[in-house]
């Protein structure tokens, strides 16, 4: 048996947690007192709760060897399908309506991958032009304001609202985290998920349906994007069509941050969230630095790559081929 | 019988499902846009737009043949653009072109110095280097742009390089051809083309038999950037204007038409023309939509269906030419 | 054999990770030696002879070529040095004509206007002329793609190319496999000729009865180490086949416990 | 399904969409109309796009015998922007409108243009170069960006000095677009004002993506707490900030404690935000006349002959408390009262 220490070290996430404990150290040093408050660390964990939730599903989508670019276009289709969908269906019938127009993104996009033998890299890039083209059809540029019976809904408010302080999103995220952990290592379709990422043809060989996996991991995948838009505006309903514009960049780099492989077959769900804590955080502190705040997309680039490395010779120590 | 010797061509040529598909658009948007679409001036503009598309497409299909992938090339583009109008105003466009090319190849080295150093896929790499280069594009734009004004454009140089027409046709789309045809003698008829090949067909195999397949793979990143950074000062000097965003979104666009022109994203099969002829595409579709008035947000959503539609009608195209 | 060997292995030690591929192998190889490299699938042969043609660079250990001690590994020196090889799973490239393939990492070139550019008329002609020699289907031509040809008519290009080239050394990794008996026979021919013309012959197989009859000196490896080193005319077929089975035997012991 | 039967099927879906997407392909042949061409940066992104639009529908019902067309940039691109008018231009249209967003970009097609016979009306931002010097177009119709930012700070300063809301210390310009020359000017017009105050000043990009731009704005509102006027350079944006500044607690509404919210544009989200005192002010640049009038201007320059001798300003105009309703009546009758509600994201 592993020690938890050990277990640590080997584990896909290992890399992520050097990071944060670094960055928490570094940040430590020169803000101390603008990064310990309440108030910061409410901020950044919101949104990285956000970012944590669509960041899992590209997690997923990466483990079986595939990439997703369509997440960020999912996310705000689904968030204006929510807003859309509410006056004439309730907030509940618009948060199902609208989970299943993602999901329904997601297993399209999954079919053509798997059915159509094509690259997911330019299926999903379809989806992301599409799904967005989808938005500015569909409401003309502006989008539609949620009426304040809305806003107080039971319903809004369990996804939006707040519980001992503290986001709703937060509880969310961490509750989808253990979840998804549970699924992806503890039952049978999760077992199937790393195999078809690891090796697809032995895994068909032992009978496993890779083609099946796939599309129900895409569909997976595009769900959480979909949750993750619907848990952004239940909190704040004022969107406009550019919600989840980019959103892609971030949530591959916080996936890869935080330890998945594109070799496939690797991955971890909590790297994947503290890759979007990294991710967030380095917003924060970067924008209480004073620099120019163009220079975080360069500092996300420079962080990426960092990453991507040292995750990489961390799994070659470990005696994985990547 | 004329179906089997149609399909043995399919078979051989990946690049004959993308010149279908643009003689039937070509003949349908001709026939369909009452003299809108086809006339010289906007075939001029197509070509144009094809030029500097084209040529960051066909540095793409390069790297794509070795089995990786640059989607940087956005960036760098921009970064050429800036250099390139930059240097242009101050210096001679001759020496700018230079600069701006040599960034686009310092850019590709980066990219293919850190790939084959530490054996890191290159989606990873290039993304990072994406945000890199666009966030200093950005951040070297703060608060104004680069332009020239139209009265004080002249010169050879300057015309030579994207700012000027020879018989009506943007001067870019000489460097185009220039470039298609350099490049495919070097990858249909050189040592090095051969061995490119062979890195993205089989790198073990090729590595056995002696082939420096990290050499090899570096420098399809050098050339994907200088020919990137070429567009980029092309794109400029042909606008006599540069901003931050030049660019944007444009490796999208190159990834799609090198997949269009039936390049296989496993590497090992790349056909430059069909890299070509998918970018021509992808700017005469948005051309027709523009000329027949369809309202702009239908742009994106057709561009996100056609990549797919015709990337599947590729597929099923060779599927039923590699059956018996 | 007189002098030093022309390929000479001393304590070599290879890891992939925390796998012990290689475990502590000296060998010393001749010119004009048809050597049968031995052993059970995973026994390190395939390893060890990669490090020979330089696709593996050993952890530690001493490997000399004629006299000189190798200090970089990379296949382009191996194949410089006059070392071909034939390999088993890798060496074709499936998207390249058989041309192409034939002459990969020393493409034959005229210069026009100082550019490189590959001679084709030779690569054409040359590869030909050898697919021919080892029975390809009339219908295959040197511009066909390596992804249309049978099992055995990729061997045949390896082999042929390897042939082509001959230097000083030709390794053959599994030479026979997927070929038919008349084409088996002719391989075999092939190993012995080159013998004859004063080349090391390097010949791996898990088929000890049929190197036997080729070969002068049979090397048997078994889990990363040399469990064997004896002239065929020293010991029997039997004999080294038990030898084979004992070393299996033992290696299912130590797993047991 | 076979091959046969795929491709039958994508070519029925593909003509399908196509037919679909294309408006009034048949009116295009009637001979006798005119056609114009409206070449914009204000795209599918931007709900501002919705003004031109209604207004150019409005002009189709006056002067039936033209057809006018809107195309768009989907984002902020001058490299996109410049392909389009060019191939707008190659359609030969009778009339051209176009926001001159670079002057040294614009003018070699434009040029182009209006030698062979094209009139140009520029809309939305002119050519700043003097008389002679610039592009030869009929006329501009539209406002000024510089001044729209000066004019907002100068009106907030003014309610410094009535007491209304305190004076600023620090002001932050939050911007959607980094490489927007428009939105940068305003930002300067505003920055011109403050710093001539003794406030700091900062531009701050916080993208368009909502979520992001929140957790943007949130971050350096808690970094720099001196902080207390936030410039929103967009309409729809200026929620958000409201929204942070709210959840922070430091009172971003109207009046003397706290945070004081400026924004542009004169959509339901900005006329709302200040009658229900959120912003203290906001301006409007005249959309709907720049969309209507370049269109007027053409058709009037090509069957009579009309110039006008001077540009035609329709804005920056301060929207502020006072004339909010008016304003508010204004935009009603325009988009309709269900639209206007739907659209008021408070």
């Amino acid at each position: 048996m592993q020690t938890p220490l050990q277990a640590l070290v080997r584990s896909q996430s290992f890399g992520a947690v050097i990071g944060v404990v670094l960055m928490l150290a570094v940040f430590s040093i020169v803000d101390f007192s603008g990064w310990w408050r309440s108030q910061t660390l409410a901020n950044v964990a919101h949104f990285s709760a956000i970012l944590g939730l669509v960041a899992m599903g590209q997690a997923l989508v990466i483990i079986t060897k595939e990439i997703d670019l369509s997440v960020g276009s999912v996310y705000g289709l689904t968030g204006v399908a929510f807003i859309t969908f509410e006056p004439q269906y309730g907030v509940g019938g618009a948060i199902i309506l609208a989970l299943l127009i993602a999901a329904l993104v997601g297993a399209v996009q999954g079919l053509l991958v798997v059915k159509g033998k094509l690259p997911s890299m330019i299926v999903t890039l379809g989806g992301l032009f599409a799904a967005r083209g989808l938005i500015y059809v569909w409401t003309g540029g502006s989008v539609n304001n949620f009426s304040q019976a809305a806003r107080i809904n039971p319903l809004t408010r369990l996804f939006g609202g707040e519980l001992f302080g503290i986001e709703a999103a937060i509880f969310w995220m961490i509750g989808l985290c253990i979840a998804l952990n549970i699924m992806l290592w503890g039952t049978r379709f999760g077992n199937r998920l790393l195999a078809t990422g690891g090796a697809q043809d032995s895994a068909e060989s032992r009978g496993v349906r890779s083609d099946h996996v796939k599309i129900a991991t895409f569909t997976l995948c595009a769900l959480l994007a979909g949750f993750a838009g619907i848990v952004t505006l239940a909190d704040k309903p004022q969107t406009h069509v550019t919600l989840g514009d980019l959103m892609e960049l971030e949530a591959i780099a916080a996936a890869v941050i935080g330890g998945c492989l594109l070799s496939g077959g690797r991955g971890s769900l909590v790297g994947a969230v503290l890759g979007a804590f990294i991710i967030t955080s380095f917003r924060y502190e970067l924008i209480a630095l004073g620099a120019p705040s163009s220079w975080f997309i360069t500092f996300v680039g420079v962080v990426l790559i960092v990453a991507v490395i040292f995750n990489q010779s961390l799994a070659r120590r470990a005696g994985h081929s990547v | 019988m004329a179906a089997q010797g149609f399909k043995r061509l399919v078979r051989r040529h990946s690049e004959i499902g993308i010149f279908l598909i643009a003689g039937l658009l070509v003949v349908f948007f001709a026939t369909s846009s009452d003299g809108r679409w086809a006339n010289l001036y906007n075939f001029a503009t197509i070509l144009q737009v094809t030029a500097t598309l084209g040529l960051m497409t066909l540095g793409v299909a390069l790297v794509i043949g070795t089995g990786e992938i640059d989607i940087s090339v956005g960036s760098t583009f921009g970064m050429g653009a800036l250099v390139y109008l930059w240097l242009a105003l101050r210096i001679d466009p001759a020496i700018a072109m230079l600069a701006a090319v040599t960034v686009g190849g310092l850019i590709g080295a980066f990219n293919g110095w850190l790939i084959t150093k530490t054996g890191t896929p290159s989606l990873i790499i290039t993304l990072g280097s994406l945000m890199i280069f666009r966030g200093i594009a950005i951040a070297l734009t703060d608060g104004f742009s680069f332009s020239i004004p139209y009265a004080a454009r002249g010169g050879f140089t300057y015309w030579l390089f994207g700012g000027g027409d020879i018989l009506g046709f943007n001067t870019g789309l000489i460097w185009l051809l220039v470039s298609l045809v350099v490049l495919m003698i070097l990858l249909r008829a050189t040592p090095f083309g051969n061995r490119l090949l062979a890195v993205g067909g089989s790198a073990a195999s090729a590595h056995s038999r002696g082939v420096r397949v990290d050499r090899i793979k570096f420098s399809a990143f050098v050339i994907c950037g200088l020919l990137a950074g070429l567009a980029g000062g092309l794109e400029a000097g042909k606008l006599g204007f540069a901003d931050g965003s030049m660019g944007r979104l444009m490796e999208l666009q190159a990834i799609a038409s090198c997949v269009l022109g039936g390049c296989l994203l496993a590497g090992g099969r790349v056909s430059l023309p069909g890299a070509l002829m998918g970018a021509f595409v992808l700017s005469s579709i948005q051309s027709y939509l523009v000329v027949m008035g369809v309202r702009p947000q239908w742009f994106i959503l057709t561009l996100g269906v056609i990549v797919v539609a015709a990337a599947l009608g590729d597929r099923l195209l060779r599927q039923w030419a590699v059956k018996r | 054999m007189s002098g030093t060997p022309l390929i000479q292995v001393k304590n070599l030690q290879l890891y992939f990770g925390a796998f012990h591929a290689l475990k502590n192998v000296s060998l010393d190889f001749n010119a004009g030696e048809l050597i049968g490299l031995v052993g059970d699938n995973g026994a390190g042969k395939t390893t060890l002879i990669r490090v020979l043609c330089g696709i593996h660079k050993p952890t530690s250990g001493e490997v000399w070529f004629n006299g000189e001690r190798v200090e970089k590994f990379h296949p382009k020196l191996a194949i410089d040095q006059g070392i071909e090889t034939i390999q088993q799973s890798v060496g074709l490239c499936d998207n390249l004509s058989i041309a192409r393939n034939f002459y990969l990492g020393r493409e034959p070139v005229r210069r026009i206007f100082g550019i490189p550019i590959l001679d084709f008329k030779k690569m054409r002609e040359m590869s030909t002329r050898v697919i021919r020699e080892f029975g390809l289907r009339d219908n295959v031509s040197a511009d066909d793609e390596v992804e249309r040809l049978s099992g055995g008519e990729r061997q045949s290009v390896k082999i042929g190319r390897a042939v082509e080239f001959k230097n000083r050394v030709v390794i053959m990794d599994e030479p026979t496999n997927h070929l038919s008996v008349r084409e088996r026979e002719h391989v075999n021919e092939l190993a012995v000729a080159l013998k004859e013309q004063g080349l090391l012959v390097i010949y791996i197989t898990h088929d000890i009865f049929q190197v036997h009859k080729l070969a002068d000196r049979i090397i048997i490896m078994e889990n990363g180490e040399k469990i064997e080193d004896a002239a065929t005319s020293a010991m029997t077929a039997d004999a080294l086949e038990e030898v084979i089975r004992q070393g299996g035997r033992k290696v299912e012991k130590r797993e047991a416990v | 399904m076979t091959f046969k039967g795929w491709i039958l099927a994508a070519t029925a879906l593909a003509t399908t969409a196509l037919t679909a997407t294309l408006p009034d392909a048949a009116m295009a042949q009637d001979g006798e109309k005119l056609r114009f061409v409206v070449v914009s940066h204000i795209g599918s992104n931007d709900p501002n796009m919705n003004w031109l639009t209604m207004a150019m529908e409005e002009f189709g019902k006056k002067y039936p015998d033209v057809e006018a067309e809107y195309i768009s940039t989907n984002n902020y691109s001058i490299q996109e922007h410049v392909r389009l008018l060019e191939q707008a231009i190659a359609t030969r249209p009778d009339g051209i409108a176009v926001p001159i967003v670079s002057p040294d970009a614009f003018e070699g097609p434009l040029r182009r243009a209006i030698e062979s016979g094209i009139p140009v009306v520029a809309f939305n931002i002119a050519d700043g170069r003097p008389e002679g010097e610039r592009i030869p177009y009929v006329t501009y119709v539209g406002g000024d960006e510089l001044l729209t930012g000066r004019k907002l700070g100068e009106y907030a300063l003014s309610q410094v000095e009535a007491g209304v809301v305190p004076a600023p210390t620090r002001v932050v310009c939050a911007s959607h677009d980094s490489a927007h020359e428009g939105l940068k000017k305003r930002c300067a017009g505003m920055r011109e004002v403050m710093e001539a105050s003794g406030a700091k000043f900062d531009e701050l990009f916080i993208g368009a993506e909502p979520a992001t731009a929140r957790n943007t704005l949130q971050s350096y509102l808690s970094a720099n707490t001196d902080t207390n006027y936030i410039f929103t350079v967009a309409g729809w944006s200026a929620p958000w900030a409201w929204g942070v500044a709210n959840e922070m607690g430091l009172s971003p509404d109207v009046d003397m404690e706290g945070v004081t919210v400026l924004t542009v544009d004169e959509g339901p989200v900005s006329i709302e935000g200040v009658r229900q005192g959120h912003v203290l002010a906001t301006n409007s640049q005249g959309f709907w006349l720049q969309g209507y009038a370049p269109l007027e201007w053409l058709y009037w320059n090509v069957k009579h002959g009309y110039a006008p001798q001077q540009d035609i300003l329709t804005g920056p105009i301060i929207i502020t408390k006072e004339n909010a309703d008016k304003w508010s009546d204004l935009v009603r009758s325009v988009f309709g009262e269900e639209a206007y509600n739907q659209q008021n994201t408070w």
